[in-house]
């Protein structure tokens, strides 16, 4: 049992060195680039000094939050290979039906998008993307659950 | 308020987690599974909570309405699905999961584009892109996946291209042309050109690959689309999302393994190793090959039943076709009460689905503890009287250990031809899903009966009880 | 195994549920004040308009870095759990102390500390904490490596 | 710059994360205290770069000095310690952490409470007063945990508190008063309260718990430092401080209860069920319970020994105060090459920290398979000849089974007297680490050989030898 898990333990550093430098090019623009973040709070700034401190704070912002991201991420993969190790084989179906609909987590983003826009084509886009993403949801968790009924009588 | 938000995104992505990693465990999968749920409902219930702040009539409707239009319909499909088209389904919804990304990505470029917003920063069109592009690879890709899970003609044909490879290869770069032109020059027309071509790289990607290949090759895609999930939470800032996604792509790239490793195979040799469809069999014709097959009857076998101690039954994707689980099961009783004892021999790719088997017998209350998985039932099939497969095929050839030409070519096989006597239930000589001949139903301690799974168990079960 | 494991699960809720309550007091503060965390780049700022968008910018900045710091402690909590489960008794020394060779990265606050202090006397303070801590760390994995090199030979 | 530093940090809590994992497991272990250890090169190495910003002359000195005077002393401590010395050892470099962080938390506090500065924030004040605190009750029970495994006398006399469990209620309440009163007022001067009763704390709260519990004392401590780190992190925002802080949190209460396990004692059992000295035993007196001890000689456990086919070596603290563990190797490796099978039986907790013996017998080269764990052995012991236990009491004492208000009641033990001869080598009649008389010494298939544990091994190979 061992030696996989440290396979895997590889794998995974591998995974995140390679995936730290596909970020890097993100982190360098938000290193270079000094506007404030889109949700910032919109304020009147009324001198060139304000408008300066408040883009420094914001490059400031950016920054720490996208190491903060970059580190979740890394944390959440953890989890994930840990997590998934010695499945049985009856399992792997619903396993596979159970994290498809977690990845449907991007409803969040859909919603986000069918509400925030206000070009008619990128809202209509939006209801587009809130829709498939529910069928994933919904549909992905009732499916899991029926199968894992199957399970469920006999033991 | 908002400080309430962010924090309840951080309880339901602790939902995730926990119920993921309960999904994984028998006892507590059930339970994973809904808690898994409820972090999502808590995710769309926050996130609707914060985009309330200013909605239109319209964007409402849109909300609303895509919510409910969406969770009916899969509602509807969940329910009514047939157990043998589960995996499908899943194909399905993962599909549709990766369409939704890329309306997603869609609609941001589209806003963010719009000179009266506000120029689009590099990595907004990085992770648009990048999320357009594996989610477009993801819709076509499960599509195709589904039509062959489906076995829709269609999709089985080798495709009409000689190196799929190579067109891969080539496509692929382009993609990464086209994204890195868009970030470049900020403009959007580049999109119009990698929704098409990642189109047809989902299509030529899967198109070559076995359909037996296919639960592989969607919890590879269903990893990519959490991984585009992740980008997604990277450009909107949210957590929920990055950790979500995170989970499923590194949860699911561990699943590909496992998977593959269960069936003997590398996983480039799952992706690239092309299907060969019907070629690469032992020499010589299928008449040649069959030219010593002999047939049996119900009563036949129910005298060669009667005079065992101990049977197995081998189930493969024919006893789902025939939905004949409960008919093997009274058999079994009916043997057992004789002082038989019979067990099952599940293979762990037996039908089309991983653990398909072991939900088809549950469902018709198979005890548990009947049930021997391949590993622990080989050793011990030398001192098996009767061996019975039921619509099982692949799993049960030969070949696969014989043969290294052949497309199953190291797959672990339940050695049923150690038995004394196999009894092989199915309606005619036509191959299982490798498309490939069987030498097991013309070997000399091999009988075959030729009918419907379900008809045929229940005729041995009559021919037994006439026998007394 | 399976038992255990979900009750170290039920466990690693209730813990994070409490810690996420001990919490609430700080990030209630965070949502009251509305000062520039210390660490904030030290700007001129002119016009009260200034400052008070300043001000926003970083109570929101305040804020977000610390549900980024609370999301990352929970998944590490998580990654804790999930490493240490059926350690062999042979390595519980070992890992003892190892893992308390770990939480000598305490040693980064003391250098911090040190370096940062303006007044004599806490400056000294950080020098003893760096020492102690140095002990602590360097200590630590010496006789962590030492416990584990008497295993080594064997296999 | 900082984004690189950032970056860094995030490369060495990958660190220790990776460091860890691999650290539970044997055949990892070294490898992952190695990549751990690179880690905090790498923390320490990026904040000295961050802090060189602007040191003065005084500061450089400071840290550097404080850097090479602990990194000489903890190094030579390390390399110069004894093997039945590293409980304390681990004990000791704990409490320094806890030292530590009493020492930033005060620093901080200084500083941020000079109204020159900044107004502390409450925030400041909680983290700062909660590290104060945890790492005076670390620093005050390690040490005492430190003086109990040394077995200084002083350490283990009981307190002369009548109810220890009150006097610690009251003193934690007196804290988070304390507590609250400087965050509420934002003065310094409550710290000069919480330190001494930290102080007082630390040591009754230790105090009464038994020795042979101190290795779990310890993990929960460290635990709590962990989780003080954590806490730092939080209020100077370093998320590696926070990684590492909770990781070690998290996985010293999980370590906490797997060692609790193999004791099979529950952690408020260990941490509130007070150390009986000597007291609780069986009925009568030592001399009483020992009236039938019969003793024997080299040459008589040679003649024993030279009829027996399985012979089973318990060893136990007295192997390791002896160092007799080679002399034990040569005599199985005599046994050996007369046909007798020669197997070692290791409880998790003999010696006097958990794997001691894995480590004695592994320093003498004894073979990996040849060491059996007790649940491993014991259902075979009835098929054992002679029992050889060497240095071993407490982990052998059949009042663990027999007597519930024995302070070991409870713990499994290695069955020897199941053996067909037990023979026990040790210097006298005197107990062993728990402080209670053995009656196995006593029970009839018993032999005492009264001698020091490496000595008595050698006399038993010449005797051996002679016998030809
Ligand atoms: N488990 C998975 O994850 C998974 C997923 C996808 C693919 N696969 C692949 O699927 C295959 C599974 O092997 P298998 O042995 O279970 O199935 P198989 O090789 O596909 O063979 C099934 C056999 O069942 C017979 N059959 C169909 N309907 C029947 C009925 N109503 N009554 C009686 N027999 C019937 C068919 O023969 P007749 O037409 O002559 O009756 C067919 O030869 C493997 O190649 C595996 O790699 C597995
Ligand atoms: N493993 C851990 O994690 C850990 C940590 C701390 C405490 N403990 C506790 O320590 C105890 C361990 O049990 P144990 O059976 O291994 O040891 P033990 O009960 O402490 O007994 C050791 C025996 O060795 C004898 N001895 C000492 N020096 C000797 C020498 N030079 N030659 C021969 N004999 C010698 C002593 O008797 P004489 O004086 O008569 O020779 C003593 O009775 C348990 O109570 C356990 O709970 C364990």
């Amino acid at each position: 049992m061992n030696p996989p898990r440290i396979m895997n333990c590889r794998w995974a550093l591998l995974l995140v060195l390679g995936l730290t430098y596909l970020a890097m090019p993100s982190w360098a623009t938000a290193q270079g680039d000094a506007e404030p973040p889109p949700d910032s709070p919109v304020v009147v700034v009324e001198t060139r000094t304000a408008e300066e401190a408040l883009a420094a704070a914001a490059q400031q912002q950016k920054w720490t939050t996208l190491v903060a991201s970059l580190t979740i991420f890394v944390l959440a993969v953890f989890i994930g290979f840990e997590l998934i190790t010695k499945v049985p084989p009856t399992l792997h179906t619903p396993l596979m039906s159970g994290s498809n609909a977690i990845s449907g987590i991007s409803i969040v983003g859909a919603l986000l998008v069918a509400a925030g826009t206000d070009s008619g084509i990128s809202a209509f886009f939006g209801f587009i993307a809130v829709t498939l993403a529910a069928v994933n949801v919904v549909g992905g968790y009732l499916v899991t659950h029926r199968m894992l009924e199957m399970f469920g009588s006999r033991r | 308020m908002n400080a309430l938000i962010s924090l309840g995104y951080v309880v339901s992505a602790v939902m995730f987690i926990v119920g993921l990693k309960m999904l994984a465990h028998p006892r507590s999968a059930v339970r994973g599974n809904l808690i898994s749920s409820g972090g999502m409902l808590l995710a769309v219930i926050l996130t609707l909570i914060q985009v309330q702040v200013a909605p239109g009539l319209w964007i409402g409707i849109y909300i609303l309405g895509g919510l409910v239009i969406g969770g009916v319909a899969g509602g509807v499909m969940a329910t009514k699905v047939q157990m043998t088209q589960m995996p499908q389904l899943v194909a399905l919804f993962n599909g549709l999961g990766g369409g939704a990304s890329v309306f997603v990505a869609a609609a941001e470029l589209i806003r963010s584009t719009n000179p009266a917003v506000a120029d689009p920063t590099a990595d907004v069109l990085i992770a648009g892109s990048l999320s357009a592009l594996i989610g477009t690879v993801t819709f076509w890709g499960s599509l195709v996946g589904f039509g062959k899970l489906q076995e829709l003609d269609l999709f089985n044909k080798p495709l009409p291209i000689p190196q799929p490879q190579i067109v891969n290869a080539i496509l692929a770069a382009l993609l990464v042309v086209l994204t890195i032109v868009m970030v470049v020059t900020g403009h959007l027309w580049p999109m119009f050109l990698i929704i098409p071509i990642a189109t047809v790289l989902g299509v030529t990607l899967v198109m070559p690959i076995g359909g037996a290949d296919m639960p592989v090759v969607i919890a590879l895609l269903n990893s990519y689309s959490g991984l585009a999930a992740a980008a997604a939470g990277f450009v909107i800032n949210n957590n929920v999302l990055i950790i979500a996604g995170s989970l499923v792509g590194a949860s699911g790239i561990i699943l590909t393994q496992i998977m593959c490793k269960a069936m003997n195979r590398s996983l480039t040799n799952v992706l690239f190793g092309t299907m060969q469809p019907g070629g690469g069999g032992p020499a010589g014709s299928d008449e040649e090959i069959y030219a010593t097959v002999r047939s049996t009857s119900a009563d036949d076998v129910a005298m060669i039943l009667d005079t065992a101690q101990r049977v197995v039954v081998v189930p493969g994707y024919g006893l789902a076709v025939a939905q004949a689980q409960h008919a093997v099961r009274d058999m079994a009783n009916l043997l057992a009460e004789k002082g038989i004892e019979v067990e099952y021999a599940i293979h762990p790719v037996a039908g089309r689905m991983p653990g398909h088997m072991n939900v088809l017998l549950a469902e018709a209350d198979v005890p548990y503890d009947k049930l021997k998985e391949m590993d622990e039932i080989n050793p011990t099939m030398g001192q098996v009287d009767v061996a019975i497969v039921i619509g099982a095929n692949d799993v049960v050839n030969p070949l696969a250990n014989t043969d290294p030409n052949s497309p199953i070519a190291g797959m672990p096989i339940i050695n049923v031809d150690k038995a004394r006597t196999v009894i092989v239930i199915k309606r005619s000589l036509s191959p299982g899903f490798a498309k490939i001949p069987n030498p097991l139903f013309a070997a000399d301690n091999t009988l075959m009966y030729f009918a419907d799974g379900k008809k045929a168990v229940l005729d041995i079960v009559t021919a037994i009880k006439e026998l007394g």
